[in-house]
This record gives structure tokens, sequence and C-alpha cells, in this order.
């Protein structure tokens, strides 16, 4: 069942309404769901970086091992040591945010740049910058990553560097298909023949008006992106050791203990990682819908 | 097919192909750049705690080509390569080549079949309501494919193998030394956690349904419609098969990372956990090996892509 | 006098929804019109008079947002006769705010599913139709030869591939398309849009129906393309007798063609009646905006003199904020005082003035 | 008699395909038929127009007069200087005097911007203006197109066709230009606003003293907008001269076809004339490789009547553009 209903039955203009009104209700609540998490994504690094917890997150506390959630004092439990989960997952989100920014940081960048040059300069360029994307894309992502561990034993920030290049060619092949869409409808040939500087068409008109929305969107998937790839490298033991908490290894101590039934060590971050990955997935895609009209239709 | 439909096939081929060479050139000047860079020479794990003067660790360098100019080690790895020969594992001394060849059959295995449960999941979501519009299951659908796209892996791993080996019973813990038809069966549950839990459901969801849509929307589908014909004949070629053949392409390199880690998680004997074990042991040989091999798969992807688009595809046979 | 009507078409109200202003487009708003047997209709009006969603509404093309939400079709050849609507009115629930649709709310699915089952056997066979843009219309990825083929095997007697096929080819002989066996297996892209177009009206009739719906068949061809378009077109009609819906902009193609003439204007039908009556050069008896629309289209005498043209001010109509008055007011150059409170304030109905010409304009009402 | 404002000479712009191991992982590009040695010229304050069929190439000429593409060779003099000799500096500095108007009613316009500060910015590129003078450049410039100031808070989208080309031609003056080329300019508009346009641009054309050259596949509007009328055919023009001449007296076959069927669409009998045009059967086209010698043969009904000639077909007579009387040129070896 759907419904359409008219706003109001007085005979006037229709204007425009601003884009939030117009937006899907679901898109809306994608979004808004996103922005939560992202809210308290900052708000825990920000809590972690002043270390202002509850608890510290080393503190061993033999008495009170694998603590259920919502024991006095420890709202999350404890994990097999008797350590603080709620603290541990409060730090551990130090372990992909500044990285994982770095990672985002890269791939737009370098992928704007690259993406201009190839749609906007097009031929020679594009052909190059065509195989170098072909190029990144040849690698699994995971084995480029695993290849420069064994060759650097590098910290989180270089395999974020790698993260952030091997999404270089999603955020300029996506640069590149804008700029074309905008060439086909004559927009860009329109700027040139009025005579405006190179610099304000790409800046301007293209990179401000026209790429802003999708930068965006990509910086969200980037980030849920990084997540993943830093859980998963901490999950493969190469990225943050114990004792200093990160989902992904909070996830492997505690699976020792999963098969004995005890599920919550390992659960809480698990959670933790799937409920903060989501949001920034649905916060990138409600806003490819809102801002993008993706579900106008 | 007719005999005319051949030719631009195997032009494609022929382009794909020297592509191909081109991109693993490119690929294999990567991974060596990656390793010259390296601290030390890229053998010098190899020397390590051993005790041996001077004169013998040059010779022994000397033998396996190291003291050469870098373009020197880079050709005479490559032309090794050509000739069959991706050098020794440092840890086990068996060949490479062999030993990521047999751990890549299980990996490939592993792979397409989770593509496949992928792809059985995603496209009666998307097609249904690209076809049909939203209706309340497929938006359940959907959200649901949200959420299990967020799943870490390892985690889901962790409750399958919890609930079928201690609950149910019915899987061993050591999956990697079954034999023979156990073998194949025990193999079913990896396909299925990384068949849901790569995080690309949702994405593949969305991409099937945009692409259904746009096609939905085509001219040609509203003659289709207007002539009484069925519409998903029409728009299967153009709205499914081409987007499924090009998801395909673009999942195997997230698949194979996706494999490393169910690998680990389920003990089996695949080229990701090979690979995982490779880079604890710095063993440069094997995961030059392996980065070479899942490149050749990657590019196979899309080739098998460049050919069903072609041969589907009239106009692109034209060219 | 008007002969038995073969398409009946009774108050049709197809709206659209923009989001963006959450307010219906009013796309065709209570349009009545009549194509009688074996006569040509030319429907005419300029973008957004709702023409072509008329022509879609028939063949249960509209599925976006609210579609159809009232009105009668009726079709009735001597093989069927059906209510192309029927039951479509209890998916949709309206509700009505002074005279005004203010909410819809539809049944998808089960809308779907009646729309199908009202065109089967419809579609294709009784009511065929062909598009603008004849090269996206037809489907690339197949030849131009099996898509015919496959119309004729599914709506006639021929079931046998082979059959079927030398059918195809006779009929894209018939529609003049140089050596049809070798364009058979042509596909669209190698054809011209005027061979296209031809190949689209070869699979229109190939299946032998009684009525045509040609929505703007010429718009977008090349000018010499589109009189071939246009000849073929006349010479079939009269080969073939065949009922014939014909929309376009293009007022000498309509001219051309029709019998009679329906001008439409924001929704709704202005004027209708025999071609010459409604397409003559004289203003007297005719609509305003129908007198004006002619007007504008630069004559031979205007070319030659190169003298003003006569162009209609203001815009064309939105069809979202239709007012409540005529909706060619604010645009009308012949308002007299006295009629001028009724043009704003009261729409008027469409009435007969005359044997066969109906007009929607208080300036004929007494 | 007025001065030369621009000369084309000998202009050709050929496209080639994209070849080599690299196509793979390009789009293709389209092959559009080449602009293939044309020349002719315009004088201040006239209207050249430009017709013929779709990809016959006339859009291809406007895009090149105005170096928005590098022709192959040729010259085009621009005021006194061949801008295909200019450097992208020195064209920006005469991108101030002469402009396009784009077939494409959006291509204009940036869709994320409000009409006025496309307007706002389309001033400031080639003039230094205060803000008390940019606002009243913009009310002349809305005066001169006829559009409602109110229309200057909304976006793009949100405005009618006519409302847009308006707009449109607002920023191709607000620099200033004086010579326009105007690409199919009411192609995407209805009757009654292609009316409107077309007096508009006349309008402006004697108020502001604007060169236009004016490039439409609708025969009316350009016979009644021009005073010379250049006719192609598959990157060649094959006629040319006064507008009322080359529609009531044309000597070549194809310009011939191009203006009966216009009347013939539109009267049921068809018209008796010298040449009957057959009822179609024509062939398919390659339009990247036309025909050698005379490109029109394959369709000529000339050509068909006096016994397919091989002088119509022979590379080395490929028929020049000849000047008959008073100005009027023709390319073609029976003209009518």
């Amino acid at each position: 069942m759907k419904s359409y209903s008219q706003q109001s039955g007085e005979i006037g203009e229709f204007s425009d309404l601003p884009f939030w009104k117009k937006a899907n209700s679901v898109d809306l609540a994608y979004v808004t769901y996103g922005l939560l998490v992202v809210t308290l994504v900052i708000a825990s690094y920000l809590l972690g970086a002043f270390k202002l917890l509850p608890h510290d997150p080393q503190d061993i506390d033999l008495e009170l091992m694998m603590a259920p959630p919502l024991t006095p004092k420890h709202v999350l439990g404890t994990d097999f040591m008797g350590r603080d989960m709620l603290s541990r997952l409060v730090v551990g989100i130090q372990a992909y945010f500044l990285p994982g920014l770095l990672a985002i940081f890269i791939a737009l960048f370098l992928g704007t740049i690259l993406g201009v040059l190839a749609g906007y300069r097009g031929g020679k360029f594009d052909t190059v910058i065509t195989y170098l994307t072909n190029l990144i894309d040849s690698f699994p992502r995971l084995v480029l990553i695993l290849l420069v561990i064994a060759a650097f034993k590098p910290d989180i920030y270089v395999i974020m560097l790698v993260v952030g290049i091997t999404n270089v060619p999603a955020v300029a092949s996506l640069v590149k298909g804008k700029i074309l869409f905008l060439k086909q409808k004559n927009f860009i040939e329109a700027d040139i023949a009025l005579g405006l500087p190179t610099g304000t068409i790409i800046l301007k008109h293209i990179l401000w008006h026209n790429c802003r929305s999708i930068l965006i969107i990509q910086a969200t998937l980037g980030m849920a992106e990084a997540i993943l790839m830093e859980t998963s490298l901490s999950y493969l033991g190469f990225g943050v050791q114990e004792p200093t908490p990160s989902w992904g290894n909070m996830v492997l101590a505690g699976s020792n203990y999963f098969m004995k039934g005890q599920f919550w060590p390992s659960t809480a971050p698990a959670l933790a990682i799937l409920f903060t990955i989501l949001g920034f997935h649905l916060l990138g895609d409600g806003l490819n819908n809102i801002l993008e009209g993706k579900r106008d239709k | 097919m007719k005999l005319t439909a051949i030719r631009p096939v195997g032009i494609v081929l022929v382009r794909e192909l020297s592509l191909t060479m081109l991109l693993l050139l490119g690929v294999s000047a990567l991974v060596f750049l990656i390793l010259y860079l390296s601290p030390g020479d890229p053998f010098s794990v190899l020397l390590e705690g051993q005790s041996l003067s001077e004169e013998a660790r040059s010779g022994i360098r000397q033998a396996m080509g190291i003291e050469r100019s870098w373009y020197g080690q880079y050709f005479h790895w490559v032309s090794g390569m050509v000739r069959g020969d991706f050098g020794a594992s440092v840890r086990t001394g068996l060949p490479v080549l062999s030993e990521v060849l047999r751990t890549g059959i299980n990996t490939l295995i592993l792979t397409l079949g989770s593509l496949l449960v992928t792809l059985l999941i995603a496209a009666p979501i998307a097609i249904r309501s690209a076809m049909r519009g939203m209706s309340k299951a497929t938006w359940s659908f959907t959200i649901l494919s949200y959420v299990i796209s967020a799943l870490p892996v390892f985690w889901l791993g962790y409750i399958v193998i919890y609930f079928f080996t201690h609950k149910l019973g019915l899987f061993p813990l050591a999956f990697g030394f079954a034999t023979g038809a156990k073998k194949w069966l025990y193999l079913l549950l990896p396909i299925f956690v990384l068949g849901i839990g790569n995080g690309t459901i949702s994405e593949v969801i969305r991409t099937l349904r945009e692409e259904m849509g746009r096609v939905m929307e085509e001219d040609y589908i509203r003659t289709a419609r207007a002539k009484g014909a069925s519409v998903w004949k029409h728009a299967f070629k153009e709205g499914f098969l081409i987007p499924v053949t090009e998801i395909i392409a673009a999942k195997i390199p997230f698949i194979l990372g996706g494999a490393v880690i169910v690998e680990q998680v389920f003990n089996w004997p695949g080229m990701g956990r090979m690979a995982w074990q490779a880079a604890q042991d710095r063993d440069y040989p094997v995961i030059m090996g392996i980065a070479i091999v899942a490149a050749v798969l990657v590019r196979l992807g899309s080739l098998f892509q460049s050919v069903v688009y072609v041969m589907v595809n009239p106009r692109a046979s034209k060219e | 006098m008007m002969a038995e009507p073969l398409l009946a078409i009774e108050d049709l109200r197809t709206y659209f929804y923009s989001r963006s202003k959450r307010a219906f487009i009013r796309s065709v708003d209570g349009v009545s019109l009549a194509v009688a047997k074996g006569e040509t209709l030319g429907i005419v009006g300029e973008s957004g008079s709702g023409k072509s969603i008329t022509a879609m509404s028939v063949m249960g093309l509209v599925s976006a947002g609210p579609g159809v939400i009232s009105g009668r079709i009726g079709f009735r050849s001597d093989r069927v006769e059906r209510q192309l609507l029927e039951g479509l009115d209890t998916c949709v629930a309206l509700r009505r705010e002074g005279g005004r649709v203010m909410a819809v709310e539809k049944d998808d699915d089960r809308w779907a599913g009646q729309v199908e089952k009202n065109m089967t056997g419809i579609r294709g066979r009784e009511i065929s139709m062909i598009f603008q843009n004849p090269k996206q219309s037809l489907n690339p990825f197949e030849t131009v030869g099996r898509q015919i083929t496959e119309a004729i095997m599914l709506h006639t007697s021929h079931k046998i591939e082979q059959e079927a096929k030398e059918k195809a080819i006779e009929w894209l002989d018939r529609v003049k398309i140089d050596s049809p066996r070798l364009r058979f297996d042509n596909h669209p892209f190698g054809l011209s849009g005027g061979m296209c177009q031809r190949a689209m009206i070869a699979m229109a009739l190939s299946c032998e129906p009684h009525l045509l719906i040609a929505d703007e068949p010429t718009t977008g061809l090349d000018a010499t393309i589109q009189s071939k378009i246009v000849d073929l077109l006349a010479e079939l009609k009269s080969e073939l007798g065949i009922t014939t819906m014909l929309i376009s902009h293009d007022i000498g193609i309509i001219g051309r063609l029709s019998d009679t003439v329906a001008v439409m204007y924001g929704g709704t039908v202005v004027e209708s009646g025999p071609a010459k009556d409604v397409l003559s050069c004289s203003p007297e008896g005719k609509h305003p905006y129908t007198a004006a629309l002619l007007a504008s289209i630069p004559s031979s005498d205007a070319v030659r003199e190169k003298g003003h043209l006569q162009a209609i001010e203001g815009d064309v109509l939105d069809t979202i904020n239709i007012p409540a008055g005529c909706r060619f007011y604010g645009r009308c150059s012949r308002v007299t005082d006295k009629i001028r409170e009724k043009c704003d304030k009261q729409e008027p109905d469409l009435r007969e003035i005359a044997s066969g010409r109906r007009v929607r304009c208080w300036l004929y009402f007494e | 008699m007025s001065k030369t404002i621009l000369e084309v000479v000998d202009l050709k712009k050929h496209f080639t395909h994209q070849r080599g191991i690299f196509s793979a992982l390009q789009e293709k590009m389209r092959s559009i038929p080449a602009v293939d040695g044309v020349s002719f010229y315009l004088k201040e304050n006239e209207t050249v127009g430009l017709v013929g069929e779709s990809g016959c190439g006339k859009t291809t000429i406007g895009r090149t007069i105005l170096r928005l593409e590098r022709p192959t060779s040729g010259k085009v003099i621009f005021d006194g200087r061949d801008i295909t000799l200019l450097s992208t500096d020195e064209l920006r500095g005469l991108r101030g005097r002469m402009q396009m108007i784009f077939q494409d009613l959006d291509a204009a316009l940036n869709p994320k911007m409000r009409i006025r500060d496309i307007l706002t910015e389309a001033i400031g590129v080639h003039h230094r203006l205060t803000d008390a003078e940019t606002e009243k450049r913009i009310a002349e410039l809305l005066d001169q197109v006829n559009l409602k100031k109110s229309k200057l808070t909304n976006f793009p989208h949100e405005l009618s066709g006519g409302e847009k080309r308006r707009v449109g031609v607002a920023r191709v003056l607000s620099v200033g230009a004086q010579f326009i080329v105007a690409d199919e300019p009411t192609s995407a508009l209805d009757v009654s606003i292609q009316a409107q346009v077309v007096n508009l641009l006349r309008d402006l054309q004697k108020r502001l003293g604007l060169t236009f050259l004016f490039i439409s596949h609708d025969l009316r509007v350009v016979e009644l907008m021009s005073h010379k009328v250049a006719v192609m055919y598959l990157g060649k023009i094959v006629e040319m001269g006064m507008s009322d001449k080359i529609a009531r007296a044309p000597h070549h076959p194809y310009t011939h076809i191009l203006w009966s069927s216009l009347t013939e669409k539109q009267s049921r009998e068809v018209a008796k004339r010298a040449v009957s045009v057959q009822a179609g059967r024509w062939g398919v086209f390659d339009f990247e490789r036309p025909a050698a010698g005379c490109r029109f043969a394959p369709r000529c009904p000339v050509y068909e009547s006096k016994g397919r000639p091989a002088v119509c077909t022979e590379p080395a007579t490929e028929p020049q553009l000849v000047e008959l009387d008073g100005g009027h040129r023709v390319a073609c070896h029976f003209p009518l």
C-alpha cells in the first residue's frame, strides 16, 4: 500500500521542498542512525583520547573475570582477565579512528585529482589512470596488505595508507563518471565557452557544486572499510597488539572462550563492529539516496 | 552460437589477454618494488640466524642472484615466473608454485561457492523489488542484508562453528584434515559463512536493483510490455546477466580477501591461510607467488565478464 | 455522424506525484475521447498536455506514482469487448476536498496484477503501439527480425518459428525496408532511425490489431525521413483501413493523417472535431488556444515577409498548479469583459457547438 | 557595406577512432562525420543559417568556430585574427565577444546554482563590476530577455523550458557577446514557446546589433531567422545563398528534397514539381565513409533520372561550390 498526498489545498506556487523534507522516510532513518553512530564514535574517541574512562582499560581484576553485562561498576561486564569491557571498547576506537581518517583523506585526495585528470583532460591521462586503476584492482586488498606487512612489519598508519590507496580507484572513477556526465550535458563546455578560468570550472563548478555529495558519501563508506580492515587485521594478529585493545584483537582474544560457551568477551566487540559499520553503511547509502536523488522515482 | 559471434569473442579474448599480460607485468613490478624497498634485502630472512662467514653469505646470495642490480633481480625473478619457477618457500623449502596451486584450488572453490551463495540470496530480493516495487518483505530483507553485511565474518564463523559442532555435533573442528566426500560436505560451512558474511550482500542487492530498475525504465521494455511480451525475458540480458557478471568480476578481490579470514577461522588449508602464514614468517617467495596467482584470478574474472558482455551485447561485438 | 467507437475514453484521470513538491502532477485530468472504427483520431498538444500519458493509460503502461486514478476506457472490437480499467478503482482510494483529489492510497501489487489481467489479449493483439525514439524502443540485444517474429508468434495463429519468420519478412517488405531478408538479421543499432521506425510499424501491424496507437512516430527523425514515415503511414492507412490514434505535437502531420482531431492543453481536451474544421486557418468557432497555436507556426507568408511571429505569451501550463478557472485563461488574448469572471473562476466543460465539434470555452456558451 | 566579422576558410575536422592496446580500457570514441572543407563568411549584424540532417556536421562547425573543438585544418578568422592559432589565454579574452547558445536547455546552467549566481558569475568573467553595477546589469539582462525578476532565486530545474532558454540567452549576453553561434535554440521547445524565442532573438539582433550563426534543422525557422542559408550534406556545404532563394528556387537536388519534404508533410496533395521524389526505398548510408564523388549521389533523384552519369561518382570530379548568379553557390554537376 502506497500513499501520496498533496501538501495543502491552496492553489499557488508549489515550490520545492528542502531536501530533508522530500527525502524518503526510510533514508532519513538510515541517516539518523548513521549520524548517531558517527557522534558516538567521535565522542568515544575524544573520551578515550583524554582518558575519561570509568576504568583503566588495562586494569586487571582477577576477582571479577568474565563478568556479564550490567554487573555493578562494569556496565558491559569484564573480559577473561577482569578488564572493564566498556573502557576497552571505548579505547578500541583509538585503533582505527585517526588511521581511518588518514585512509579516507588519501583516497579522496588522490582519487579526486586522478578523477579530474581522467575526466576533464581525458586522452592519455585517462589511459594511464585507467591502467593504474586496473592495476590496483587486480590485487585483493587483504593480500596486498599482507604483502606490505611481510615486507615492512608496519604500524597501522602505513597499513591505512595502503587501504587509502586501494580506495583511490573507486573515488577516481566516481569523479570521472560525474565529470563525463556533466560534459555530456554540455555543461562544462558552456563554461569554457563563457571564458571561465579552468580553476574556477574545476574547483567551483565541478568539485564543489557537483562532486561534494559523492565525496561525502565515499568518506562515510571509506570509514566503514577502514574499520573492517583494522578489525580484520587485528583479528589476524597483524594490527594492534595486546594488551592495547582494538575491537579486532578483542574478538580474537575472546574467541578461545567462545567455544566453551562464554560468548560475551568476543560478542561485545563484534557487536560494536557490527553496529558501527552498519551505521557508516546506512549513512552512506542514505545520503546517496537523498543527495544524489537515487530513490526519487 | 552463430559463427559470426565467434570472431568478436576471439578479438576480445586477445585484447583482454594482452591487457592481462600488461597488468601482470605491472603487478609483478609493484610486488617487486614493495619487497625491494623493504628493510634488508628480500632474502636476508633466509640467512637470519645462521652463523655463516661473510664469504659464504655472499656466495649464497650470488647463487640466488641477489648481487645483481635491481633490474637484474627483477628480470631474474620475472623470467623465473614465466618458466613456472616461483622460487621455493623460505620456511618449508617446497616450490612455491605447486604449493600455491594446491591451496589455490581450495580457495577457488570457497570463493566461487560463496559468490554463488551471495547471488542466490541477493538476486531474488533485488529483482523482485526492482520489478514489483518495494514490499514489506523486500524491505525487511533489505534491512536484514545491511545488518548481515556489517557482521564481522570471523565472529559469524564462530557462531556457526559453535552451533554446528557443539550443539549439533555435525562437523569436526579440524576441517582441513577431512578427506573424500566429507571434505566437500565440510566445505559447505565456510562457503556459506563467506557467502553471507563477505560484507557485500547489501551492495550486490543495491547494484542489481539499480541496474534492473534502470533497465525497466528503458524504452524497449515499454515496447515489450506494449506488445504483450515477457518483460523479464527482454530485461534479462541488460538488467540481470550483464550486471551479475560485472558483480562477479568486481567482487572476486573482496571475496579473496574475505577468504583469508574465513580460512583462518575454519582452519581451511587454502591460499588465504597460506598468505597469512607467509606474512607471519616474512616468507617472501610465497607471498609474492600468492599475490601473482590472486591477480591472475582477478583478471580471469574480468576476462569472463568481457567475454560474456561481448557475447550478449551485439553492439560491443561490432567494434 | 460518428461511427460506433472502437475505443471510448471517459473522464480519464492519470496523476503522478512530485516528491520534491509534495503535490500531484495532474498529467491527464478529465479526458474524454472516442475513436470511431476505421478512422484516425489525431491528438495534438504541446509537451505536458497529457497526450502521451493518455495513450499510455489506455495501454496500461502507467505504473509509477498514483497512476490512473479514475475514469473508464471501453474497448470494443469484433473479437473482444472489455473495460480496460475494470477493477482498478478498487485498488486506489481517493480523498477529495472541494472537488480536488488531495490524497491517493494505492495498493501497488494488486493494481499491477489487475492491469495485467485487464490487458492480456489486448496488448499487441488488439491494440498495438509505436513510439518516438524508435531506436531506443527496439530491444538493442535482439535482432529486429526476432522481435517481430516474437510478436507474431505471441498473437497470431503462426506459432511455428519458420512460418512466423516468413510473415515477419513479408511485413518488413511491406513497410518498404530495403532487402528485408538482410535487415531481418540486423540489430537496431545497425539501422537508421527511419528504418527502425519502419521496423516498429511492421512489428505493430504484424499482429493485425484493431487499433494502432502512434505516439509521436516522427519526432526526433530528420525532416526528409519524417515525410517518408508519414507517407508510409498514409499508405498503410488507406491499404489496411486500420483505426489509428495518432499523437503528435506536429500539426502538419496531424493535419495530413487525421480524420478527426482533438486538441489537448494542460491535461484536458479543449477542442475536438473534424480535422479540416479544427485545423482551418480561421479562428471562427475555435478554442483560443487552438487558434493561437495555429498562428504561432511560422506560415509560408510569415516566413516570406520575415514578419513577427504570433507567439502565445506566457508559459505552458504547469500541471501541478492547475487554476480553478479555464486552464488557458492566463495566456488567452480573447477574453471579453463579459466572460472574464467566469473564465477566472469556473472551468468550462467540453460542449458541442456544431455537429461533431466540441469546444471548452466560455466564449461560445450563452 | 558592413564589415566581415567572421570568415571560415576550408575548415576540416576529422574524428578518429581510438585504436591500440589500451582501447579496451577506454570508452569508445563515437565517430561523427567530419567537417570536410567548409568555407563561408559572416558580415556584421547578419544571420547565416546552417541547415542539414542530424549528423551532417553542422554542430561541429559551430563548436570548431568557437574553438571548443580544435580543427584538423583550415582557418577561422574572427575580427581579423585566426583563432585556430591563439593560445588558451588569448582565446579566453576573445570569449567575451563570441558565444554559443547550446541546444541542450540545461547546458549553461549549473544545476546547483541559483539563477542570480549564474548571471552574477557570468557578468564577472570579463568585467570587474561593483555589486551595485552587477545588480543593475542583471536587471538590464532580465529586461532584455523578458524574464521575471522573481525567477532569480530559483534553481534551473525549477524553471520551464522557455525560461531556461531565456536564462541561457541572458548568460550569453552578459559577457557582451557580439557574435553568437545559436545551435538549435528552439528545437527542444514547444511550438508556442518556439515563436517567443525566435521573436526574442530577432529583437535582440535589432537592438544590440548581434551577428548570428543559426544552426537548425527546422527549415522554416532558419528561413525566417536568416539572411543567408548554407545547406550541408555529410560534412560539406552543397548550396549557399540568400534565404528566400534557397527556399523557393533551390538549385541542388538535396535542398529541393529538404524543402519539399516540409510541404509534403503538410499538404495532402503532393505538389507537382520538376523533380518528383521517389517514394523512398533509400538504402543504408555509411556516414563514416561518404560515397566517392558527389556524396549525395546515392540518394539523388537527378542522378537516377540522368541514368547514373559517371561524373557524379568519380572521386576526381567531386562537385565544388560554383557561383551561379548573384552570390548563389551550389555544388552539383546538374543544378536544377
